[in-house]
């Protein structure tokens, strides 16, 4: 029984033994479905206060672009989880596309971002190389971790991505510590951390607000809201029916925006960028959106209803990008000349991943410590 | 006796302990209403309805926390850590709280609970849900540690364990989950008794001390060691990691001469090394050869199939130890 | 060097080699001095909207006699530290006494309690016997604990008094524990717990305010805001203000009060307690008060003027006690006789516990695990 | 050579290392102001101002993770924990994320940062505020561990460990904060390695290795041993916990033919298993008499005096243990 034989069963592979009730409860008589917390309305029903400018149509495309190999990527890499070629908790970003576009784009080369395991999003948004991406998530020795950190570990230094957690919050006082980093220095630089909407309820994120709001640090707290704490909705275990009200407790500036709108995504954190600049401290953002996808690779999604998603389907980020082109005037075949490229370079990365070797078994024991000869590296 | 999954025997221990006993209940992530995430405590919600199986936010300090102060007078929690390296989110409350809490207050409370979930490696869930935490919840005093291999095991052990009066770790693992096992009807109770080892194969040349996923691990690597090498191993699932059944390892090494401990926790003040120095403060004479040990290389486990493979102490590591140690 | 002969330098011995600043900033400019996070008010001007009636002079007088054992007994436990009686850490309550006191005659006997290291005072309040509690302090067999928990963990399970802590905040979610056993069972036992203004900020106190407002569970958080944690004033590290509004972005009823004023504690912890058993959920108490003495046993204070001990002393819990009592009609001689015998209530105690024998070594390895003779008990 | 206290040698090198480099940084509860609740840091805020040294809140998972994202881009913070054993409180951001981020990221940050604060017993502060947490933190690989024992080691030992690229766990013990002991001059500069023993007494009877305020018992026991017994024994100071310096241990060891670990950790699943679990793997022909070890007995430490020194490994039970080895 050496591991190489165990195809992963999915966490819930048995599942289909035994169906879960096919409709969730609706939320308790008497709540007034803010957008915080049910899948009752979409994104754009979100309380936003922003004044949203048009981008250049130049920057539309380039972020459909991003948004589409990030789509494309997610969608490769739930085919080869269900080949067995990925094991453990693979979570993609499907729906949650403009979170990330939109904030990558509006901060600048020199600042930071930390993330969650659902982070594929933030690193190609980022300018992560999608070869070494996929590499990475099938443990191939050409992954930008050589394959030891995996689907939730995302991190390039160099583009300012400093890491992805599997560890609900963890990455958040990271952020804050970056931003801090920047502060004691007197950088310029922010420091954006992403998180979900039931991390709100680990005690670390209480801990930063307080200290983040107290110190004025730059920093950008994105709460990517998609109503989901794995297969729990968030409705049922939060206090809070406003989470974007919350930290405002701790004197914070905070925003609820339409998270599924590159153009909102970009205005929102383009305020927060420059009120972190200027010393006014940190911003907290509530992006609405909804993953379209499992929670994880594996996920039967037996605790939604089929036309939740679909309602939802009416309007994700590529839905709406395109929407926006064509309003722009650009036309539908320009935006499927973009969709095949793209295309081909996912399955040019893909196949760059395939072909990628696995990593020789003494990487093993590399990288514990660093610089000493004696511990291997 | 029918065949049933590892998942299948908790599942039952579960039912069956909370029909007998309306003090015990559950709370974790994802437990009640989706049945958990690995599907362990699916159809309870059901049965026992929203009072008995709670859903909780991701605040593991808080409902560990809460088990603590529902035990104190006489509430019988079962938590689930859906991974358990979530056990160091919630270390506080588990190690300077529960199982320091009977003793600071110099015995006029008991902290009847249990905290289960899955650990191991073998499924690439990569560094931070694969780490297994035995030895680290061995470490403390106040804490029993159960990690049993069989399904049959497993339900006898957790039935026990709910019942302990005091704070019982229950360390499943992930590769188990879905293996099968002889185990009686559910209507044939059945208790195990804590801190009782198990001798699962026979021998006459060495002894493993194991427990777990690596229970598995080592009845592959006997058959092997007989078949290639006519090495004959004497496997014993220890089953407890605490308290340590160190009678039943003496006694076969009293036989066998030779003593491999082998988990998947880290090596480095692990079980493993715990049972060497216990060998030789207990039973030196009885020892042949060095006692030796086998745990997690010292990294934290990565996600690349080939590299997790090289760095979990399983078949072929065992094989190689046990062949150094014969021919020494 | 065997440990007998070690008498504790106090945490700061050396102190007095290097004087530290005697006077501390004040609290930054611009801010308007709530009473949450600053020392410039006295309890008695903190927010309090609440109706206090007037409790019978005959209870009063009762409190008051518990106010006095309290003072008296943490004054002798002090005298002991600094003989080396009692090592470790030691923090007495001295000028919180009201609001155990308040709290305690307010709730009802199959209530439970959880609270701090400074915990002597809700001990006392709570019904524990000052001869035990002294001889627990002092680490002798007559300690309610046999001498293992000590000043930090009083404990008294026959009187609801489940446990005080000696990590900062790890005692609330126990209450919470204990106000989910009372709903679960369908009893109307209600649970305070009791935390200072630095453990505000633990992670823990956010998970559980939420969980406790989400369930609605009878339970009372009450916040003793002497407004330092330790050494460090708490307008220093908190963003907020006005502690006692934070919590009410949890849906949780909230309120400041004057924590020295045993009629004001007593009918805040009433209404809350009423709350809790009518099902409607956790309250939040802020009691503004002021620790007179060290934060421990040894602290030499130079991180706080003189003259602010002296402005708050003024307003300490016996003096207001001794006033309402005066008002009353209670004549000067009636107090003094009370006071006389508590002091000798108290001495007795005291001798009770010097007189205490020292444990049996062999009670070192009892009480690890619960009813197994394996394991030593 | 001046004598200093420990205190101020910690201090002496926390001064000298933030005049050296900018990058380093304290951070910490009453660090700043007050100077630290055990005056380590006191006068740093004077020197190097408010962002330098940084009083926070009780928020021990935030600025523990906040530190670890600062080193990611080369600051060195230094982050004291008041007592060390609310490490169990900052355990994820500790093993879950400070030792394993190198790895986790293939090697592509660094995490230069020092925990530092002060474990151990003796002075009576009970259950969680006296425990020690070498074993723990040595348990998990990826994060260094240091406990010295002398003023002079502790100064030259976190000068290196401010420098170190990696993780450093520095275990001061509250026993050891007031005594004295000899030290060059601030402005002569010395550095100690990290994983390098010191043999503090030379002997050819019995080797004890050992670290931190055990290494005082152990000295004071030799003594004993020397004048009552006539035993003479080797006394290793191992200063590192992680990495171990077996080979000075096993030279020793060697010329001794007998060793004891000695620690105030927990016994169980301690160093001083895993020293004996080393021996035995390494170098099991140079042991003439069983390897044995002595660690904090299975009980969260008490109040109580008497019931204190009952629990703590120190000089009466180093006595009683090493006659009991020297005689079998
Ligand atoms: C501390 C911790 N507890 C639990 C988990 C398991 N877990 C992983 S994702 C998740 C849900 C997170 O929900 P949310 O924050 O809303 O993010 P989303 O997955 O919806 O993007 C949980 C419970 C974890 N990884 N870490
Ligand atoms: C988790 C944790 N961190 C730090 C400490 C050290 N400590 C003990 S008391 C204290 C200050 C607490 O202040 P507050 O909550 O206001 O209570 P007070 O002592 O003022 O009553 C600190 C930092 C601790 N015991 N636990
Ligand atoms: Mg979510
Ligand atoms: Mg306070």
């Amino acid at each position: 029984m050496k591991p190489a034989d165990h195809t992963p069963e999915p966490a819930n592979a048995d599942e289909a033994a035994s169906p879960a009730p096919a409709t969730p409860e609706a939320i308790p008589d008497g709540s007034r479905n803010p957008a915080s917390i049910t899948t009752d309305v979409l994104p754009s029903d979100s309380a936003t206060e922003l004044v949203v400018p048009d981008l250049p149509t130049d920057l539309l495309l380039e972020m459909y672009r991003k948004a589409v190999t990030i789509r494309l990527m997610e969608e490769a890499l739930l085919a080869a989880a269900e080949e067995g070629q990925i094991g453990g908790a693979m979570h993609t970003a499907i729906g949650h596309e403009a979170n990330a576009i939109g904030a990558a784009y509006a901060l600048r080369s020199g600042d930071y971002v930390t993330c969650t395991y659902r982070g594929h999003h933030h690193g190609l948004a980022w300018g992560m190389d999608p070869g070494k991406a996929i590499a990475e998530v099938m443990g191939r020795s050409d992954g930008f971790a050589k394959g030891k950190g995996g689907s939730m570990h995302f991190v390039s230094p160099e583009l300012g991505m400093m890491g992805a957690n599997g560890i609900v919050a963890a990455q958040v006082p990271h952020a804050a510590g970056l931003a801090l980093a920047s502060y004691l220095r007197g950088e310029d630089r922010v420091a954006i951390t992403f998180f979900g909407d039931g991390a709100l309820f680990q005690g670390v994120m209480h801990e930063t607000f307080n200290m983040a709001s107290k110190w004025k640090l730059p920093l950008i707290f994105y709460c990517e809201n998609n109503r989901y704490s794995e297969m729990t909705p968030i409705w049922r275990t939060s206090s809070i029916e406003d989470i974007y009200m919350f930290p405002r407790a701790y004197g914070m500036a905070t925003v609820q925006i339409d998270g599924n709108d590159v153009e909102v995504v970009h205005a929102a954190v383009s305020e927060a960028a420059a009120r972190a600049r200027t010393g006014s401290g940190p911003t907290f953002i509530e992006g609405i959106t909804y993953r379209l996808a499992g929670h994880m690779a594996g996920d039967l999604e037996t605790y939604r209803p089929q036309e939740e998603v679909e309602r939802q389907q009416a309007y994700e980020p590529l839905t709406v990008l395109r929407r926006k082109l064509r309003a722009r005037g650009i036309g539908g075949d320009r935006i499927a000349e973009i969709d095949e490229e793209v295309d081909e370079t996912v399955d040019e990365a893909a196949a760059f991943a395939e072909n990628s070797p696995w990593p020789d078994t003494t990487e093993t024991y590399l990288d514990v410590f660093a610089g000493s000869a004696s511990n291997g590296d | 006796m029918r065949r049933t999954t590892y998942i299948q025997a908790i599942n039952e221990a579960l039912r069956e302990e909370m029909q007998r006993d309306d003090d015990v209940f559950l709370i974790g992530e994802d437990v009640g209403h989706y049945g958990g995430l690995f599907r362990v405590t699916r159809n309870l919600l059901d049965e026992f309805g929203e009072k008995r199986v709670l859903d909780t936010p991701i605040s593991e300090q808080a409902f560990m926390g809460m088990a603590l102060g529902a035990a104190t007078v006489g509430m019988r929690p079962i938590v689930e850590l859906m991974y358990m390296d979530f056990t160091l989110v919630a270390a506080d409350q588990i190690f300077n709280q529960i199982a320091k809490y009977r003793y600071m207050t110099g015995g006029l409370l008991k902290v009847p609970l249990v905290i289960r979930g899955q650990q191991g490696g073998g499924k690439r869930y990569g560094s931070q849900h694969s780490q297994s935490v035995d030895s680290l919840y061995a470490h403390f005093p106040g804490i029993r540690v159960v990690a049993p291999a069989t399904p049959y095991d497993a339900k006898g052990l957790l039935k026990t364990a709910i019942r302990d009066d005091n704070p019982v770790a229950f360390l499943e693992h992930k590769m188990l989950y879905f293996t099968r096992g002889e185990a009686p009807p559910p209507d044939e109770e059945y208790l195990i008794p804590i801190g009782k080892a198990d001798v699962k194969r026979v021998g006459r040349d060495l002894t493993i001390a194991t427990f777990s996923f690596c229970l598995l691990q080592a009845l592959e690597a006997a058959e092997t060691l007989k078949d290639e090498h006519g090495i004959d191993c004497e496997i014993i699932d220890l089953r407890t990691v605490e308290p340590l059944d160190t009678e039943t390892v003496w006694e076969s090494v009293a036989r066998t001469g030779r003593l491999l401990a082998v988990h998947e926790s880290y090596a480095n003040c692990g079980v493993g090394a715990e049972l060497v120095a216990r060998a030789y403060e207990e039973a030196p004479d009885l020892l042949r050869a060095p006692a030796r040990r086998l745990g997690m290389a010292p990294v934290s486990i990565p996600v690349s199939r080939v590299l997790e493979e090289e760095a979990l102490p399983w078949k072929e590591e065992i094989i190689a130890t046990v062949l150094d140690m014969v021919r020494r």
